[in-house]
């Protein structure tokens, strides 16, 4: 099962100010099934983040991203844990990319101690330094100078790796990006800025906010491709195409063509300023995931049978981590203080009544 | 009637008797509004005056300045006051400085509005209150209504208002429920910017709150009442101008003060009302000021550690206590 | 001297999105003589707050325009007080293209009560509202998205105008343009985006600071247009063009090739990041006065002697405005505490030491 | 020595001893600072860690911020603090909460450093004091040199500390000269965090400043001393943390306090220190807290008008005097 495989995208690669790469895509039976259960396990642990949010177990905002999977997928097979990712708050599976695990999501979804972020961060603060996940960011746009941040000190560094910031079509029309893009491209940064377009902002179609949704092209003189972001052999291409790219001339632009099937988040039914058949026309014709299915089958990797049974597995794994975060403890209440400083003086800091809480910063 | 239902009647009732009132801001359309403000607005005054805006806050913000500058009376939506910061030059160097620049050719008649602070289990970047920033800036004016009547009146003042309003509301009360007069569904109702309310009499402690905790700070006052402990609590409505005279004049009677806040507590509104009324009634005061504030960290998102975070019911009765001489349980360290 | 001439700008308009206007400029001799007097008065102006600055009657930030003249007066040309300007800190002379005078402009500048603000703002912060002037601002890139506001305002208020919002090279990489002109295009807002390419952001070369220093290309989506700023012909036409784009299509982007002979400000002797040889160039081939003075000479419309006259009167009306507003009282000290608000409730307002000095406010 | 070459030996001294630390902002390179602290610098340490910036402080602010996620060491200059306001979203959200929301993760070693208040006739958009603002901020460490020793000694301790400072100059001290010792001048030398200095002891009254108030302060307790007023100054140094502890300490002692700052008043610095005082020191309190601040007015242009509307020695002087409840003159109104 680790033969080469060559396979076609299903569309080709529009280009800006670049040369698109081939369309042929070196894959293995291996890696397809890996695409396959691990798309599958996101799809599975977003529907049950869905379930713990109805239930009142879930919190807050919570963002999920049922649809987009074949994004982060794709991504990691092209690139290594010494290369960076940074996103916004629609972080769970970029997370799970990056080799988080899915007692850490869950309990740092309830906000328990075993959480990623134990349980301080919440839904749109997951991190995982050690594989070069840098989060998790709830203010739009932010991450993408964050982003070409990490890029500069990779570079600065002398590391032969590349950040990937991930933003939304909303997040493109940020003043921020133009600022950080401009900078990037003055110092050769080893930035790749990907935009997930699903369409749209929260209710906002992308062309009522934007007067050219063409986001590959949004960086003027920075180059750009657009993919399609729902077939997850195109996503690994484009990535494998973007740093190597990047590590040689600076950034480019690499917008997903996307969806995401929930609504923004859990406050949004999804489904005022889109039709239901957008939504099941979508799912039927470029689920990320049937694509891989329906490849497996097609190249006689796997059968329905074994297809069907890695399902069963993935459900399993996802209860099983439900029920281990829910053994996680809440915070102590003392941890209400720590991580405020990694260098906190000694100094005291103070709770709602100063008189009655307080603690030394270590 | 719901402070939802207030503000949007407020908007609703000035869009409809001056047609230099607009709307923008991110989802009031369409969408009906992030929360639902704005519902029926779109509808009603069509997409001229009700307009949604790309996730650019720098962008749109300077435009409603711009707007300002040449008349008209753009009210700017955030949707929460977080993102302001990326919009807060204009706030700060291009609404509220104008007037004095341009030595009143340039008046900013301009609301900036959404909701500020904590909302539940948004964690850090999703719940600061901005109160103490925006008050501290000469030119703007600052307001914080808690129920539906501060909702309705402080909303059309600000509306009307010449100058550049900075308007917080709070998202944990949008849906609460107030019983409201006849006079405050008159569309002529309309509160004084610059006052304070009593919201309750009392003569053994004042209790200044704002925005949600004027409701935390009533509940405590019920508390100690039943503990023969008669709270004045103090509705601020408006942090800047702030009022101070009504502050004073019930330290006087009261001869004690516990200032209650969710924001950071240094450099708050709690630390200035201390100061003010130190300079103007130090001879009054019988007790320590107690100041009741959000923790002094970013907000966790766990439920155990957010609730740690802000204040709470339980804290402002202590405090109240404090002041007044009762005993109280010694200090625990975290 | 109403015959109309047709004359050609000195090179042709550079177009981006949009088919450039013609380069056959119509003007008349009385044109032409008010452009050369206008420009002088002008360039003399600034040379005498240099002086006074020298001799410690300006303080603080202080932004000469000598060498941009043509860009104020050529916009001038071709608009009309309902249009709407506004810029940045370098603004005295947009000032007076507005119809401001001379002893408005040095009583600002002196701090006295003659000044346009009263002596309240200062040099970065001149207005004239009745003649659609709107400051006057200090800080970088933020009047761009205010003009565009303007520019929403006069399309709301259904008139017929527009707004130019005049920014530089350096505030040309600002995300808030790329925010504003994103939403102006959306809006159809009749806004010109005017960029004064002076090929210095301070001692910041246009190409150190842009990865594309083609300013009139920046907008994207957005037209554009290359003018010869140094060519008050040029701008001229090219505004014309502007607005009646504007007026029928929404935003454009005007690059005006320019230059500033002075420092950045009077803190900066101008000459470290750029050769003596370049200014003293820019000076000789291309100054904008000395290409008006050439036209009425080769054309006949006025004698050296003629000209050197206007030169003699203007200096007069400049010394004798100066000598007038040095005459006009500095502000009163209860003057500190008006216009913070248009309506101040009658609260009470502080100095330094609120137990000595309180006021109350109107 | 100056302030300025204080400043520029702490970053020369400091980038030679880590290659994590980098300086990068608007005209830091080829210019060598607007104002000249970087002079040299680029010539010794060459474009890679000498960086100058376009226009565009969110941009680079950011930058800096995602560079210190990596484990760099930024050096952030703001031409002013009042451009910082582009980019304050990502010192608050960005920088100050990420090692809280992270759990620990993601720590953020930067410094964001720049004139900050008030210079001369410079105008209400370049005057404002963000001192209060920042240190309102948990996650933030926000510091305020006064002298040369400050600027030298604070700065190196800002480089080296691992979580984001803000580092508050000013203008108008950058060419003053202060007397130092060998061992300021030593290239180990560094000062605390969170540690006031007290500049001159007193026992009648307790005037607390920071940055160039420091030395109006100083003036002042001069003048006092003439007329047999013993005045104790506090260097605060750092507005985050606030060393609380020294402050009442001495006014436990001296038993009065007059607070002074060029910043707006409201939730001032000076707010601040009365509400810690009130809470920690009530009953050692012989006079009401004097407060002296900046006018509550945006700055105006004109000289005799600026001159109002900041601090001067002699407002100083007559807080003291009331404090200690010696004859002042009445109070006027402008
Ligand atoms: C600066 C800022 N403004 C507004 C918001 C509120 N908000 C959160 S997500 C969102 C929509 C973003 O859409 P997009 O960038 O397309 O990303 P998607 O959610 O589709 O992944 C908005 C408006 C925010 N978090 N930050
Ligand atoms: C946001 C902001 N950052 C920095 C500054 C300081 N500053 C004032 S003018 C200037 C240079 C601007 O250059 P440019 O836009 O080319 O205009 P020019 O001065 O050439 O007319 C800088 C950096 C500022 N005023 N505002
Ligand atoms: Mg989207
Ligand atoms: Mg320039």
């Amino acid at each position: 099962s680790d033969t080469t495989l060559t396979i076609e995208t299903s569309i080709p690669f529009t280009a800006h100010n670049c040369d698109a790469p081939s369309r042929a895509v070196e894959t293995s039976p291996s890696e397809l099934l890996t695409f396959y259960r691990d798309m599958a396990v996101m799809r599975r642990m977003e529907i049950a983040a869905d379930s713990l949010y109805k239930s009142k177990l879930i919190r807050g905002f919570c963002h999920l991203y049922d649809g987009q999977e074949a994004v982060a997928i794709g991504m990691e097979a092209a690139i290594n844990k010494k290369d960076c990712i940074i996103t916004a708050y629609r972080d769970h599976c970029i997370f799970l990319g990056r080799g988080g695990n899915l007692v850490e999501v869950f309990a740092e979804l309830m906000g328990r101690k075993d959480g990623c972020s134990k349980g301080k961060g919440g839904s749109m603060h997951f991190y995982k330094k050690d594989s070069g996940f840098y989060g998790g960011h709830g203010i739009v746009g932010a991450q993408v100078p964050l982003g070409c941040g990490l890029a500069f000190a990779q570079k600065y560094s002398k590391d032969e790796n590349v950040t990937f910031a991930l933003y939304g079509d909303g997040a493109a029309n940020q003043g921020q990006l133009f600022e950080a893009l401009n900078i990037s491209a003055l110092w050769d940064l080893p930035a790749i800025l990907v935009c997930e377009n699903n369409h749209y902002g929260m209710g906002t179609a992308e062309w009522r906010a934007a007067k050219s949704p063409a986001y590959y092209k949004r960086g003027d003189y920075v180059p750009g491709l657009k993919v399609d972001g729902m077939d997850v052999l195109a996503v690994k291409q484009a990535c494998k195409f973007a740093k190597e790219h990047a590590l040689k001339n600076g950034p480019l632009i690499l917008e997903m063509d996307t969806y995401r099937y929930h609504g923004h988040s859990m406050s949004d039914p999804g489904s005022t300023y889109r039709t239901r058949d957008e939504i099941s026309g979508v799912r039927q014709e470029r689920d990320p995931i049937e694509r891989i299915k329906k490849l497996l089958l097609s190249h006689e990797i796997a059968t329905e049978k074994e297809l069907k049974d890695t399902e069963k597995e993935v459900r399993k794994e996802v209860d099983e981590a439900i029920a281990k975060a829910k053994e996680s403890p809440v915070p102590e209440p003392s941890d209400l203080f720590t991580n405020i400083y990694v260098k906190g003086y000694g100094v005291e800091a103070f709770g709602a009544d100063r008189k009655e809480i307080r603690a030394t910063l270590p | 009637m719901t402070v939802r239902d207030a503000l949007n009647s407020a908007l609703d009732e000035e869009m409809s008797a001056d047609p230099k009132v607009l709307l923008l801001g991110e989802e009031v359309g369409e969408y009906q509004g992030a929360y639902k403000i704005s519902k029926g607005l779109l509808d009603k005054y069509g997409p001229e005056r009700v307009l949604d805006t790309p996730i650019t806050e720098a962008g749109f913000a300077g435009i409603g300045v711009g707007a300002a500058y040449y008349g008209l009376k753009p009210v700017v939506e955030f949707m929460t006051f977080n993102f302001s910061m990326q919009a807060i030059d204009h706030i700060i160097n291009s609404a509220a400085k104008s007037n004095y620049m341009s030595a009143g050719q340039i008046s900013v008649p301009i609301v900036f509005r959404g909701p500020n602070g904590a909302a539940a289990g948004v964690g850090a970047q999703h719940s600061q209150c901005y109160a103490a920033w925006y008050a501290s800036c000469p030119g703007l004016k600052v307001l914080t209504p808690y129920s539906a009547e501060d909702a309705r009146g402080l909303l059309k003042a600000a509306i009307r208002d010449p100058d550049p309003v900075v308007f917080l509301e709070n998202e944990l009360l949008y849906g609460e429920s107030f019983p409201v007069s006849a006079e405050v569904l008159d569309s002529s109702f309309c509160l004084p910017i610059g006052k304070a309310k009593i919201e309750r009499e009392g003569k053994d402690v004042t209790i200044t709150a704002f925005s949600k905790m004027v409701g935390f700070a009533l509940k405590a006052a019920e508390i100690l009442a039943k503990e023969g402990i008669n709270a004045e609590v103090i509705n601020l409505r408006s942090i800047r101008p702030l009022d101070r005279s009504t502050i004073n004049a019930s330290v006087r009677k009261t001869n004690r003060l516990v200032t209650v806040e969710e924001g950071f507590p240094q450099h708050g509104v709690g630390a200035e009302i201390c100061a003010s009324v130190i300079e103007e009634s130090f001879g009054y005061l019988d007790a320590p000021v107690e100041r009741i504030a959000g923790a002094d960290v970013p907000t966790p998102y766990a439920a155990n550690l957010e609730r740690l975070a802000f204040p709470q019911v339980e804290d402002i009765v202590r405090a109240a206590k404090r002041a007044c001489y009762r005993s109280v349980q010694v200090a625990a360290t975290a």
